[in-house]
């Protein structure tokens, strides 16, 4: 029997149309695949699920009762839960105190017969009863960890213990995959399998179209807010999902088999580069590698092992506490952000909406961020308004960026555009060098794919790329060389051509393997 | 030693009311609002308790027109701040211009220039602690203060189990911290914010009573002399916390004691000692951030 | 859009100043307060006081403009409308006197206006000359109003443990030096004047007794009530004044609370405020207002008023000087001992009066630039 | 803006204004006054009379300035609370400068004095730019703190430093006729408000074409943003907080030489001509324009209220009391597209199809 069913839901901001005329259902006990470019309504569609949001025409309903849900707690009343993909955990808590938001565990006093509840929590049981739940679930967690000192990977356990908590018996997981370690993202499936066993329904929101192969029994396919294929994993495969969700036939992985155009000249060179965090742990330590002309040199790793703070090194927004940066030749250890990019450094930075592209500034603003000051652009102070707009409108044709006006702001776009705007302004001050982070993260297939593309022919102009990625296929398909960072500190070194996953999973996962090459090589 | 007394007896006066504004500041700072209106509050709650003493003179009554005081005006603040989505500054701005002009209006009708309540501190409670009086110095320093200083003092405590122990403590922070993470669990964070609006409303109301009844024994605009801005300072400085808070808050009381005790026995440079209390915490913060910054290998910039 | 800004044209003329029109040749006679405001139980309320009973009485026009902000457009704006005598009691003369931007004072514009200025030889020059012949400058001489307080207040001191009852004052014990208290709201002329009448009094009554007194005072608290007065001030009585005496607005409302807290004795000043803490007051120091006001309005009416002149008001015009006491009175013991004290005190405070009235005791006038020096007085010091 | 937008603005401006109005009413009914006089009175006199427009817009002058400097700061996404102390600094000093230099003629010493304001304004607000600039010192509280500070230094200063020793009170020397701006058209009004409107044009073309109104823009909008993309953070963050501490001290000179003369306790008066700049910015959202309008009103309503004061016998105290209420409605939006508007669409009968952007 159907669980959730959804009848003509449509929903839309401002104008825009998230979600048109929608109708599926979930069959009990299976795991459906919710899958779409980005921007295609999915994540629109779970909300409106979920309670977090209305819809403005059709009904859902839960075990064939029509619901009409105010809020999440609602939704949770009738037994849905979501994992956002996007964390809804409070750093500052611990896992139990996440885990129990909103339904807390209070003191009681006897009072005669009667038991009054007092608003006083009571830690001691919540700790015990979610400690019994991690071990029933087997996670590898502790309840009284605060949720920041927490990696990604637990993280999303957390969210799921939250609902498990609750005991809910639909799960929503919003692309729960994206920030996942390959044997994290396995030890996710087995999760998933094994709450299905147990009767759970599991709703799972992706765009990565292996795992619905992998994981899910049946697939539905969102293309601009519509449903554009509903059917059991059975009748389908990757090609057939990707053409659906894209509207035209995509290249699924690039080819490697470029040609190698590395000259031996290193370009840029760190040498035991270090810092230590505020909370005073050395969480970069002794790095050191070289990239050369022509060269993409990834750096691979679970999150959270130092990439950030490497990165924030190498943009000038982190001092280092010992070792040298030299580009050209040049020492450029501990320069500011302005002048690295003067000297020819572009960044695509790993958090997009927070260094990389500013949401309540035009495209235009956004486009010139950083080279404003340049002769092109300004001259006695004043800005060019029309060199602006022509480099603006240039570089939104070039790079093929998809706006709805040229006014507006960064904030209208989807997160693939703003990537591509991000790219625009990087690859059109020519650096020469190009640090790129997490550079396809939560962007669609079509604009990975054209990601990666650019970052190919960049380094086949004979520029030097350095490619921090979390995403190991990435890494993989794109390097020439991968260095894996571990705790702060580089485990390995691999060559591209040579490597298997399995040798790259191993090191990011600490271990290392004997007879791993030098640093250098 | 005698000196050391007098400043020590004037900082536990000069703190109470700075430590309750800081601790009501310190619940719409955990729930991410900035109340520019602390003063406002204070007074208004400094004014209901002038106007029941002027003319019913019930000490009790006083105490609770105080506290409704400072729940009108912490729903007036709400609603015009969290239902309407007004801009929080302007709104707590105009909180405490209404106050302000609200009492002067009022002195005007009564054609009077303050509402003294000198008279009925006779029935204000002081507390007489046997045990504590006897001891020397410290009983001296410790004992018969009226009721609500010692109130300011213990309700360090009682906002911190408010704040950490208490269902509703987790739900306001959380709502400040990450109203997301507060709205996904189903939890009603406008009515959250709403409810420690107005407890906190309820503590700088009851610092307008100390100021009112137990230090000044009357009621004029002007009495809350920055005391509000002062413990939004003090809540900055500790960032929230209300132990860490409360200290800065003890800290400009200290800073005060010290000036005027100090100002008496300097002569003409006396006017400048009263800035001894904002110069100090202005250091300890540079210091602090200083230090912090010595530490830090993070370059980046946040607006607070 | 276009409707919006005509519908809100049509609503603003909609008004039509419905304000009483004034015949042309009608007398006009304005007052400006000062920043304590309208209803301050004193300086300004007295002023108002006489205005209106002097407008009646002689049926000219009378208005009051209850705003101490921009006194120099509202004495502007008085002066444009025909305004015949204009009062302000404000410290605010600049642009009266000096040049508001015309390359004159307003005075020098508005000829037929007579300005009348309190407190300060504002249109006097540094020779002596009086700068516009249209403005009239009031001082009164609470310096003697002061000193008679002085006098009570040492006198009283002196005979406290016969006058008082112990169980509504607590008195610091009169072995050794003794002690009072002087709080003014800023370093200037015109409060100094009440701190140097007083400690004139006092150094009368300690000299005559040959005792030694000390001062305590402070002079920037200002003019708003605030803890950190009510600690200086509380800070005085602990040690050991048993009197003081405060000239600072907003703080003479502390004094009250310090006194009535610490059991002691008080002089408020400027209105006679002697019952707002009854018991505590010994007694208010006094500017009468409405004495000037009314004799000026008078002068006006019989058409000898001049300008350019300046009127000083002591003891003996009724407009400076202090209470009669009589709140105070019904505190003192019903001893026969203690009444008789208290007539004797009265009829000591009566005979200082009169000294100072015909001459022959000279107070210091801080107003008009005259200083005192302790170091000339035997039995008085300074404590801080 | 499409017309839609451009009424809702009006209606969002118009509305607060008239329940602060009919708030103020019951107050002024229960003073025992008439409320359509009073209001009259006020309308007429600082709006509908000529020299009582002149009298609003010289008002408007330094509000015009310290909007326009706190609204710079809080562009830059910098709170600069610290514009009050620049204001009082420069109004001392500018009182001291302009006697001592009384001699020189007026063309040279009006601009002097006026660069002399700006100087001590921006020395006045130095210490805490460079501490958020160095140190990420919260600009917030210190410049806070700072202004209590200030007004004891100044006060200590004009009692004992810079004291004129013939007045009763406190105050300093009455600046020279050279250094007092002339009055205009017979009127209040001063070159001082056309120094304010060419401060205005200034800002709106640093807003508009100039770089450092793109890199405010950007600071303000993004901080960590600004960084990483390479703008000189630090050098920023001291300049704009420079640019508002002079326009700060700028509004003080001038005030100095258009309206106060001396320097006395309540050259600033109550809540003090830097805090209503704060208001103003915020009612003016941040925009140059904004900022030049809603200075104007509120002139008007600061010189309206002298005016009630003035020709009625309603207490003077009323005015604060719709000054307080009228802010407190304009800290909301009333009208709220998609919701009340349509409703009021019927009333002005558009027949333009709604479109859905804009505002």
């Amino acid at each position: 029997m159907s669980i959730v069913q959804t009848k003509g839901i449509t929903k839309s901001y401002d104008g825009f149309m998230a979600n048109k005329n929608i109708s599926f259902q979930v069959d009990e006990g299976e795991i459906k695949a919710i899958v779409g470019e980005n921007g295609a309504g999915k994540t629109t569609l779970m909300n409106i699920i979920y309670g977090l949001l209305e819809p403005d025409e059709g009904e859902i309903l839960i075990r064939d009762k029509p619901v009409a849900f105010k809020s999440p707690a609602d939704a949770i009343a009738h037994g849905i839960g979501m994992v956002h993909q996007h964390f809804k955990l409070v750093p500052s808590l611990t896992v139990c105190e996440n885990v129990l938001l909103g339904i807390e565990e209070t003191r009681n006093v006897k009072l005669g017969k009667k038991t009054l509840k007092t608003p006083f929590i009571d830690y001691k049981k919540e700790t015990r009863r979610v400690q019994e739940i991690i071990d029933k679930y087997g996670f590898n967690l502790s309840a009284d960890t605060r949720v920041r000192n927490l990696s990604v990977g637990a993280q999303q356990k957390v969210e799921i213990l939250k609902m498990l908590y609750r005991d809910v018996d639909i799960i929503i997981l919003d692309e729960p995959t994206s920030v996942l370690t390959p044997q994290e993202i396995r030890s996710l499936f087995e999760t998933m399998r094994w709450m299905k066993e147990h009767g759970k329904t599991i709703l799972f929101i992706t765009h990565k179209l292996k795992e619905v192969m992998d994981v899910s029994d049946s697939v539905v396919v969102i293309k601009d807010g519509e449903i554009v294929g509903d059917m059991p994993k059975a009748e389908t495969d990757e090609v057939d999902i990707a053409r659906r969700m894209v509207g035209r036939d995509v290249l699924l992985e690039v080819e490697k088999s470029r040609k190698k155009r590395t000259e031996d000249v290193l370009i840029y060179e760190v040498e035991n580069l270090s810092t230590v965090s505020d909370r005073g742990v050395e969480v970069v330590k002794n790095v050191s590698f070289g990239v050369r002309r022509g060269e993409i040199l990834g750096v691979a790793g679970v999150e959270g092992n130092g990439q950030t703070e490497l990165l924030y090194l190498l943009m000038g927004l982190m001092r280092a506490t010992r070792g040298r940066v030299r580009f050209k030749g040049k020492n450029i250890t501990n320069r500011w952000p302005k002048d690295i990019r003067r000297l020819g450094i572009g960044i695509i930075p790993e958090d997009r909406y927070l260094h990389g592209a500013c949401k309540e500034l035009t495209i235009a603003d956004n486009i010139i961020a950083g080279y404003h000051n340049t002769p092109e652009l300004c001259s006695w102070g004043f800005l060019k308004k029309k060199s602006i707009e022509e480099r603006r409108d240039s570089l939104i044709e070039k790079f093929d960026v998809r706006i709805s006006t040229k006014e507006g702001l960064v904030d209208s776009l989807s997160g693939g555009n703003t990537q591509k705007l991000i790219v625009a302004r990087e690859f059109h001050a020519d650096p020469d060098l190009l640090i790129a982070s997490q550079p396809s993260r939560g962007i669609d297939v079509g604009s990975i794919e054209y990601m990666h593309q650019s970052l190919l022919d960049f380094a086949a102009r004979g520029k030097a790329v350095l490619l921090i990625s979390s995403e190991l296929s990435e890494v993989m398909s794109l390097s020439d060389r991968i260095i894996v960072m571990f705790r702060g500190e580089i485990i390995g070194e691999l060559d591209a051509a040579k490597a298997s996953r399995e040798e790259v999973g191993l090191l990011m996962a600490g271990i290392e393997q004997k007879g791993s090459a030098s640093l250098h090589g | 030693m005698d000196f050391l007394m007098s400043v020590l007896e004037s900082t536990i006066r000069f703190a109470a009311p700075i430590i309750l504004c800081t601790l009501g500041g310190i619940f719409t700072y955990k729930a991410n609002i900035i109340n520019i209106g602390l003063e406002g509050i204070m007074l208004f709650g400094g004014f209901a308790t002038a106007l029941i003493l002027y003319f019913l003179g019930f000490y009790w009554l006083s105490v609770l027109g105080a506290v409704m005081a400072g729940v009108l005006v912490g729903l007036l603040f709400c609603y015009f701040g969290i239902t309407r989505k007004g801009n929080f500054i302007i709104t707590g701005f105009a909180i405490n211009l209404l106050a302000m002009s609200f009492g002067f209006y009022t002195l005007a009708l009564l054609g009077r220039t303050d509402i003294p309540v000198v008279r009925h501190r006779a029935t204000m409670i002081r507390l007489d602690f046997p045990l504590i009086r006897d001891i020397p110095y410290l009983g001296r320093l410790l004992n018969n203060h009226p009721l609500f200083t010692y109130v300011a003092y213990f309700s360090i405590f009682i906002v911190f189990v408010i704040l950490y122990r208490t269902r509703f403590g987790v739900h306001l922070r959380v709502t400040g911290e990450s109203p997301e993470a507060a709205k996904a669990v189903g939890l009603k964070v406008d009515r959250i914010k709403y409810i420690g609006v107005v407890i906190g409303s309820i503590f700088v109301a009851l610092a307008g009573f100390n100021v009112t009844l137990e230090h000044l024994g009357t009621y004029t605009p002007v009495i809350t002399a920055g005391i509000g801005f002062i413990a939004i300072a003090a809540i900055y400085c500790g960032r929230g916390s209300p132990g860490a808070s409360s200290l800065y808050a003890i800290l400009f009381g200290l800073m005060r004691a010290l000036s005027v005790r100090l100002s008496l026995m300097i002569g003409a440079v006396a006017g400048l000692f009263q800035a001894l209390p904002y110069l100090t915490v202005i250091i300890i913060l540079a210091v602090v951030a200083i230090i912090r910054n010595q530490r830090t290998n993070v370059r980046s910039y946040t607006h607070e | 859009m276009k409707r919006l800004v005509l519908l809100f044209l049509a609503f603003a003329f909609g008004f039509t100043v419905a304000g009483c029109r004034i015949a042309d040749d009608e007398i006009k006679v304005g007052l400006i307060v000062s920043a304590a405001g309208a209803h301050d139980m004193g300086y300004n309320q007295f002023a108002i006081e006489g205005l209106e009973a002097a407008g009646d009485e002689h049926g000219i026009h009378t208005h009051v403009v209850t705003t101490p902000e921009d006194i120099p457009g509202s004495l502007e704006a008085l002066a444009e409308d025909g305004y015949d005598l204009i009062f302000s009691l404000e410290y605010n003369f600049d642009a009266l006197i000096h040049d508001d931007g015309t390359g004159q004072g307003i005075a020098a514009r508005y000829p037929d206006t007579i300005f009348v200025i309190f407190n300060d030889f504002a249109n006097t020059d540094g020779d002596g000359n009086k700068i516009h012949d249209n403005v009239i400058e009031i001082l009164f001489n609470v310096n003697e109003g002061s000193f008679l307080a002085g006098v009570a207040a040492a006198l009283v001191n002196e005979y406290h443990d016969v006058l008082f009852d112990d169980d509504d004052y607590d008195f610091a014990p009169l072995d050794g030096t003794r002690t009072v208290g002087f709080v003014g709201g800023s370093m200037s002329p015109g409060i100094l004047v009440f701190n140097w009448g007083f400690a004139q009094g006092i150094h009368y009554i300690a000299e005559e007794y040959d005792v030694n007194y000390e001062i305590y005072e402070i002079h920037d608290a200002g003019f708003a009530p605030s803890s950190s007065n009510y600690d200086t001030i509380d800070s005085f009585y602990d040690a050991g004044a048993n009197v003081i005496y405060a000239a600072a607005g907003g703080v003479n409302v502390n004094l009250r609370s310090a006194a009535e807290d610490n059991k002691r004795l008080m002089i408020d000043v400027d209105a006679d405020l002697d019952a707002e803490q009854p018991g505590r007051v010994l007694t208010s120091v006094l500017k009468n207002t409405n004495v000037p006001v009314r004799e000026l309005i008078d002068m006006f009416m019989a058409e000898e008023l001049e300008g350019g002149v300046d009127y000083l008001y002591d003891l003996d015009s009724g407009a400076a000087g202090i209470t009669d006491m009589s709140v105070i009175a019904d505190y003192i013991k019903d001893t026969t001992e203690a009444q008789d004290a208290w007539t004797y005190i009265l009829g000591r405070i009566e005979e200082v009066h009169d000294l100072i009235a015909d001459g022959t005791i000279d107070v210091v006038n801080a107003q008009i630039g005259e200083t005192l020096d302790y170091d000339d007085l035997s039995h008085l010091e300074r404590a801080n | 803006m499409d017309r839609d937008g451009r009424i809702m603005k009006v209606l969002n401006v118009l509305l607060p204004v008239f329940l602060a109005l009919l708030f103020g009413a019951v107050f002024i009914a229960i003073a025992g006054e008439n409320p359509l006089t009073t209001y009259a009175t006020l309308v007429q006199r600082s709006l509908f009379d000529f020299r009582g427009l002149m009298q609003t817009l010289h008002f408007a002058a330094p509000l015009i300035l310290t909007g326009l400097a706190i609204g710079i700061s809080f562009k830059a996404g910098l709170f600069n609370l610290g514009v009050e102390a620049c204001l009082l600094m420069s109004g001392l000093f500018v009182a001291v400068l302009g006697f001592r230099l009384g001699h020189l003629p007026s063309p040279v010493l009006i601009p002097l004095l006026l660069g002399a304001g700006i100087l001590v304004g921006i020395l006045t607000i130095i210490i805490p730019a460079l501490l958020k600039a160095f140190f990420n010192v919260s600009e917030l509280v210190v410049t806070l703190l700072m202004n209590y500070a200030v007004i004891l230094l100044v006060m200590y200063l004009a009692t004992y430093v810079f004291r004129d020793p013939s007045r009763g009170y406190i105050s300093t020397h009455v600046i020279s006729s050279n250094a007092i701006f002339s009055r205009l058209f017979g009127t209040r009004l001063t070159l001082f408000f056309f120094v304010a409107l060419a401060v205005f044009v200034l800002a709106f073309v640093i807003y508009k074409y100039m770089r450092l109104g793109y890199e405010m823009n950007a600071l303000g909008k993004n901080l960590q943003f600004s960084e990483a993309v390479g703008i000189n953070v630090r050098w920023k963050i001291v300049t704009i907080m420079s640019i508002s501490g002079a326009l700060g001290g700028l509004a003080g000179a001038g005030w100095m030489m258009s309206h106060a003369y001396a320097y006395t306790p309540w050259f600033s008066t109550n809540p003090g001509l830097g805090w209503e700049g704060l208001l103003i910015s915020l009612l003016g959202s941040e925009s140059p324009l904004g900022i030049l309008i809603a200075a104007i009103f509120y002139g008007a309503l600061k010189y309206g209220g002298y005016t009630i004061a003035r020709y009625t016998s309603v207490p003077s105290e009323i005015i604060g009391v719709i000054q307080a209420f009228l802010i407190l409605f304009l800290s909301i939006q009333f009208i709220r597209r998609h919701r009340l508007l349509d409703r009021f669409k019927g009333w002005f009968k558009t027949d333009k199809s709604h479109t859905e952007e804009g505002a």
